[in-house]
């Protein structure tokens, strides 16, 4: 036994300790501080959410069919993506349009019989060049301008290549192809239903571990002074670039998923203005906030639908309305949204002082 | 020839449409630092008041016209007590327009006699007369000179107002430095509900000049409104006589295309954004370094 | 929920003590005197990624980074030289051709009137701007790039009005100033706790050194004035620089913390760290500083040791204005 | 005319001013100097009513509103620090501004102007030029020029000579005194640059740390070097500064 084998063996006794330790670090820090009531309504809250989640689609029938959650859960994902870039501080109105690019690239990988297991990761890397130039807007360009910027790109590729390719009724054009097909796991809604909570919890996943990550803790110091971010060693660029790729990327698989669920996608879908609406969705979530984010979008994306059903299409774009007056009221009431109100609410149910 | 001719003066039309818009948003965005983003929503709004009670009530076409602009006014008047001098900052006020839009193309779809969805017809009292170019096959509408016309009017007057007036000069005191402006005597809060309501107002007219030609309409008009966006870029958000440059150069540029280069199918509508990356390029060719050190003093 | 790792609030005593605890056995495993820490070392030793969490580098723990280089002190040595640095706003020119040296184990200082430049000569450093001309080298090699290059080569700062990350913890600004120098603890992007607790350790030594006495894992924005600069100090301190530029770091504090910060930096002086100084206070720039430029509409118009400064008339009209050297 | 007592103010919970007692007399010119952070500057904002304050200042014996809108309507002017000029205003647009509190209009700008641009005949050369291009003794002269043209009683001026060369702020000290003399506008001055504003003003104030510690004419401040020297490279160092004199 040599030396170094000697030092392994140590480093690994002393590796376990160090993470029994940081496990308690961790564990300590929490335990404490809740009551039992706490504990309680944690568990209980948690029960509920899942089971409300894993049978959402069959629990709303009395409402409407499973569709209008299914297009919730899609529109989360959209407005999921709008408020990732709350982290950096920068709007972007550009997301419905990479939905788009969502759309065809499903197509482009049915044209070559791409099995489904790849589609999703292809969608997802195929955002990279649209993210990338978007990205480079940022380095002159902030706060509105970046947002007006963003939002003639949407248009134009609304004009230029939606309305071409997609067409007024969804068709891809010059493939031959007029709809996209399901995945024989998911023919029906119900079913469409699961794919997509996999798909969206795996995303917030990602966002929450990346938001908790020392990542977002930069991200944090980006927005908040960008000088002493840059003084400190740490490339404001990089994390800019980030940001927006991991913000196009939800994007475009949402896009993706929605032509799963739609089959056809026409271009008014994805009229650029459709971006202000998901964008004050956003607003209302809370900027920044991933669980303010998939609540407002999923909430506000299905009880419209729901609700078409229910008052037999006497209920139209009711919506707009509604949400241009929750975003007065979060703006003035709440700036941190839904996902401040929740905590607020939270807060008192758990019975800790506020 | 006559073809050149229809060509200019097609852009010359539809470039005043898109000045109209951007003038009202650049004498926001000048004053206060907020982008409005609900100037095309609010306009389609008092555009629809004014629709009702000309079309459906058989009010007198400039009553109508005169009610709505009113209700543009006092809808811009309102937003800035209740909710504008609220807010903190320039960001959250941007925001805060976003939601207006929101309200305001949610109110078209709301009142159910405004009909759902479906674009309406509003004529002027011009619709309908024409000129002809002499020596050319084409006319132009009344509607479309008034238009041309109402543009050159607003430019003067926003120019004048701005450069000649105690309020337009107040106006531009506040939004150049408020604190010194607070020393040369100057009340912010008396300023501001007049810059609002006077943008509100110009929205309300523009789109009822816009509606005559093309259709009372969410849609275009917000599509419209986001290539005024665009256009307000080229002028920095600031400049009017470069905000109205940038416009007429969109509309001949897209004319252009249309025309003459009609198979490059969706060239016309990809201008706006070339012609923000052009302006983007030359900025980063040139930056302004004196600019780069304000903007190190205020980070 | 913005973002925000809020570290400094999670860890509670009873776990640092119980992290504290791990790192004594680590001592003990090991050997007395080297420790599991990676930090002081990070931007010297290159093996700093290729081993476990704890034992990076065998080299004593330092409180000084900068001392680690080459193991000894080596004071007088040039870090960094200016040459005809010059940079212009509009019609203003700046800076014009600014020559400036500055050595390891020293304290410089450069004065001037308001406006004479000198905030702008450390923007120009730190690559904040762009100078129109002028050369700069930094440790033997040119100094360019992007601000974060810049620091990443030893350059740390402060500003004039402390640009503190607001609603992050007093911590995690410190280990933000950590992260500069040493990137060891990377892997455990995911697990912030584990890969930063000799971080953690070392942010709160160097807290300590600086006079923080406050609680470390409240918001910075919440902290009253004179400590925002004092943990605007410590973020740059943990960043192990070898030059340190401060702006103005004791204008707002009053005569006990500026007595301590010129304690401060005597001993950081000591350590063989090289500060360049920009201050108004004459008393403390007189008695700290070893060398002094005076900076006036741009221009270097003396140089020298204090005394010097103090007698050459230039300075005093700059200063003073006409009379008083007339007089 | 414009007295202050016991004027308090600060920044959120930073107190700077611990009670200052301020006079200048009609006509008078008057400097007050000391060393960074004595809390100068903010004597001027609160008495201009650009900052909350506490303490009494009353002008012809009537106190003085706090808002800065009305402070300049009763003929007290500042001129603030760093030359805040509306740099996309032209030089005329600047001096109209000026004239805004008086009720200014376009129509008799020209009269109203027409001294100002004798005392600053560089403005008059420059009348169409954007302010933000002025070199920096020109917008000073423009700043200047912009608070007599709300015809003040009391012109409060803030860093005179910051970033200027020193033959300029001899030139601005000049149209001080001129102003002071054809228009009776009094004058209170602050500086860090110390005996140049003494040369010219009748009586002087030295502050430090939110105190006035020294009040008289300013001639005798101006001849007791090392009281300057104290406050400026302190104490100690005063004897080394004082021969460097010789």
């Amino acid at each position: 036994m040599s030396i170094t084998d000697v030092t392994t063996d140590v480093e690994r006794a002393v590796q376990g300790a160090i993470r029994t330790a940081a496990s308690s670090v961790a564990s300590s820090a929490t335990t404490p501080a809740l009551t039992r009531r706490a504990r309680l309504s944690r568990l209980v809250g948690g029960v509920v959410l899942a089971a409300l989640l894993a049978t959402l689609p069959f629990t709303m029938h009395w409402a409407g069919p499973a569709f209008a959650v299914d297009y919730g859960l899609i529109v989360a994902m959209a407005v999921l993506s709008i408020s990732v870039l709350g982290w950096i501080g920068e709007i972007s109105l550009a997301p419905v349009a990479q939905m788009g690019f969502g759309v065809v690239a499903v197509n482009v990988c049915q044209v070559h019989h791409i099995p489904f297991g790849f589609t999703l990761p292809i969608v997802a890397l195929s955002s990279l060049p649209i993210s990338l130039l978007l990205a480079a807007f940022t380095l002159r360009l902030k706060g509105v301008s970046f947002a007006i910027a963003t939002l003639a790109f949407a248009y134009m590729a609304h004009k230029t290549f939606f309305l071409e390719y997609l067409g007024t009724y969804g068709a891809f054009g010059g493939t031959g192809t007029t709809q996209v097909a399901r995945p024989s796991f998911v023919r029906t809604d119900e079913s469409m239903y699961y794919l997509e909570l996999a798909v969206l919890i795996a995303v917030a996943l990602v966002c929450y571990a990346i938001n908790r990550s020392r990542v977002g803790a930069r991200f944090t110091a980006l927005r908040e002074s960008e000088m002493a971010f840059s003084t400190l060693g740490h490339p404001p660029a990089a994390y800019r670039f980030f940001a927006i790729c991991l913000s196009g990327a939800i994007a475009t698989v949402a896009g993706a998923l929605f032509v799963y669920l739609q089959l056809q996608v026409p271009s008014n879908l994805l009229l650029p203005a459709q971006a202000i609406l998901f964008f004050g969705y956003a607003v209302a979530g809370g900027l920044g906030s991933v669980t303010g984010a998939l609540a407002a979008g999923a909430v506000f994306g299905a009880i419209p639908k729901y609700l078409e059903t229910l008052t037999k299409s006497e209920f139209l774009n009711y919506d707009l309305f509604v949400i241009g007056l929750v975003v007065f009221v979060v703006m003035m009431k709440a700036p941190g949204g839904l996902a401040e109100i929740g905590r607020r609410v939270w807060r008192r149910v758990e019975g800790s002082p506020a | 020839m006559s073809k050149l001719l229809q060509t200019v003066i097609i852009g010359t039309v539809t470039g005043s449409l898109y000045s109209l818009l951007a003038l009202g948003m650049v004498l926001v965005y000048r004053t206060t630092g907020v982008l409005n983003i609900a100037h095309g929503g609010i306009g389609v709004m008092a555009g629809f008041v004014a629709w009702d009670l000309v079309q459906l009530r058989h009010w007198p076409y400039y009553a109508g016209l005169l009610v709505g602009v009113s209700f543009a006014v006092l809808v811009g008047l309102a937003f800035e007590r209740f909710v504008v001098r609220r807010l903190p900052n320039a960001g959250s006020r941007t925001v805060a327009t976003l939601g207006l839009f929101l309200l305001a193309q949610g109110v078209v779809f709301v009142v159910p006699w405004w009909s759902n969805n479906s674009a309406q017809v509003f004529p002027s009292p011009f619709t309908g007369r024409v000129v002809s170019i002499p020596g050319a096959d084409f006319a132009v509408s009344y509607d479309q000179i008034v238009l041309v016309g109402t543009v050159v009017l607003l430019f003067l007057g926003l120019q004048f107002l701005l450069r000649r007036t105690r309020l337009g000069m107040a106006m531009r005191a506040v939004s150049d430095d408020p604190a010194a402006s607070r020393l040369m005597g100057v009340r912010e809060e008396l300023v501001a509900p007049v810059v609002w309501a006077m943008a509100f107002g110009i929205a309300g007219l523009s789109v009822m000049l816009i509606a005559p030609i093309n259709l009372l309409e969410n849609t275009s008009i917000v599509a419209f409104t986001l290539k005024a966006l665009a256009v307000t870029f080229v002028g920095g958000l600031v400049s009017l006589p470069l905000t109205v440059l940038g416009a007429t150069v969109l509309a001949l540029l897209e004319a252009f295309t249309q025309i003459y280069a009609a198979d490059i199918r969706g060239l016309p509508s990809a201008w706006p954004f070339i012609l923000m990356v052009a302006v983007l390029v030359i900025r980063l060719i040139r930056p302004t370094k004196a600019l780069d050190e304000q903007a190190l003093a205020a980070a | 929920m913005t973002g925000a790792g809020p570290l400094g609030r999670r860890i509670t005593p009873a776990g640092r003590q119980r992290g504290r605890d791990v790192m004594a056995a680590w001592h003990r495993l090991t050997d007395g005197d080297t420790v599991a820490v990676g930090p002081a070392d990070g931007t010297t030793n290159g093996n700093g990624h290729d081993s476990g969490p704890g034992p990076v580098g065998r080299r004593p723990m330092s409180l000084a980074p900068w001392s680690v280089d080459g193991g000894g002190r080596e004071d007088g040595r040039e870090l960094l030289s200016v040459e005809n640095l010059s940079i212009h706003f509009g019609g203003v020119q700046a800076l014009r051709d600014v020559r400036l040296r500055v050595r390891t184990g020293e304290v410089t200082g450069v004065i001037g009137p308001n406006g004479a430049g000198k905030s702008t000569l450390f923007n120009c450093l730190s690559g904040l701007l762009q100078p129109d001309a002028g050369t700069v080298t930094f440790d033997g090699a040119p100094l360019r790039g992007a601000p974060s290059v810049r620091a990443r080569r030893g350059l740390g700062r402060t500003f004039q009005t402390p640009r503190l990350f607001r609603s992050l913890s007093v911590l995690d600004n410190l280990l933000f100033g950590c992260e500069t120098a040493d990137w060891s603890g990377h892997r455990y992007v995911f697990d912030p706790r584990l890969g930063r607790l000799p971080q953690i350790e070392r942010a709160e030594r160097i807290a300590a050194l600086v006079g923080f006495r406050g609680d470390l894992s409240v918001p910075a924005g919440s902290l009253p004035f004179g400590d925002l600069r004092t943990v605007e100090l410590a973020r740059a301190l943990c960043g192990a620089p070898s030059l340190l530029m401060l702006d103005e770091p004791a204008s707002g504090l009053d005569a006990d913390q500026a007595q301590s910060f010129v304690g401060l930096m005597r001993e950081l002086g000591d350590m063989g760290l090289a500060v360049l100084l920009i201050e108004h206070d004459m008393a403390l720039v007189m008695g700290l500083c070893k060398r002094i430029t005076v900076l006036d509409f741009g221009q270097v118009i003396a140089e020298g040791t204090p005394e010097d400064v103090q007698r050459n008339e230039t300075v005093v009209h700059a200063y003073l204005g006409r009379s008083a050297a007339r007089a | 005319m414009l007295e202050v007592r016991g004027l308090t103010a600060g920044y959120g919970p930073v107190v700077v001013l611990r009670g200052i007692d301020l006079t200048v007399g009609t006509g008078e010119i008057v400097a007050m100097i000391g060393p960074n952070g004595a809390g100068k500057t903010t004597t001027l904002n609160a008495v201009a009513g650009m900052l909350p304050r506490g303490g009494d200042v009353l002008l012809d014996g009537e106190p003085l509103a706090s808002a800065a809108e009305q402070v300049v309507r009763r003929g007290v002017a500042l001129v603030p620090q760093g030359r805040k000029v509306f740099p996309r205003m032209s030089v005329e647009e600047n001096l109209f501004m000026g004239a805004y509190p008086r009720g200014g209009t376009w129509r008799d700008f020209d009269r109203r102007a027409e001294p100002i641009f004798s005392i600053f005949p560089r403005l008059a050369e420059r009348r169409a030029q954007i302010a933000g291009s002025l070199s920096g003794g020109e917008q000073q002269m423009l700043v200047i020029g912009r608070a007599l043209l709300s015809e003040p009683k009391v012109v409060m001026i803030d860093e005179l000579s910051l970033g200027l060369a020193p033959l300029m702020v001899e030139t601005l000290l000049d149209t001080i005194v001129r102003f002071n003399r054809e228009l009776g506008t009094a004058c209170l001055l602050v500086e860090q640059a110390a005996t140049a504003a003494l040369e010219i003003a009748g009586s002087a104030y030295l502050l430090r740390r939110g105190e006035v510690v020294y009040h008289g004419p300013a001639s005798r401040l101006r001849q007791d070097v090392d009281v300057l020297h104290g406050a400026y490279f302190g104490t100690a160092t005063g004897t080394a500064a004082a021969a460097g004199r010789r």
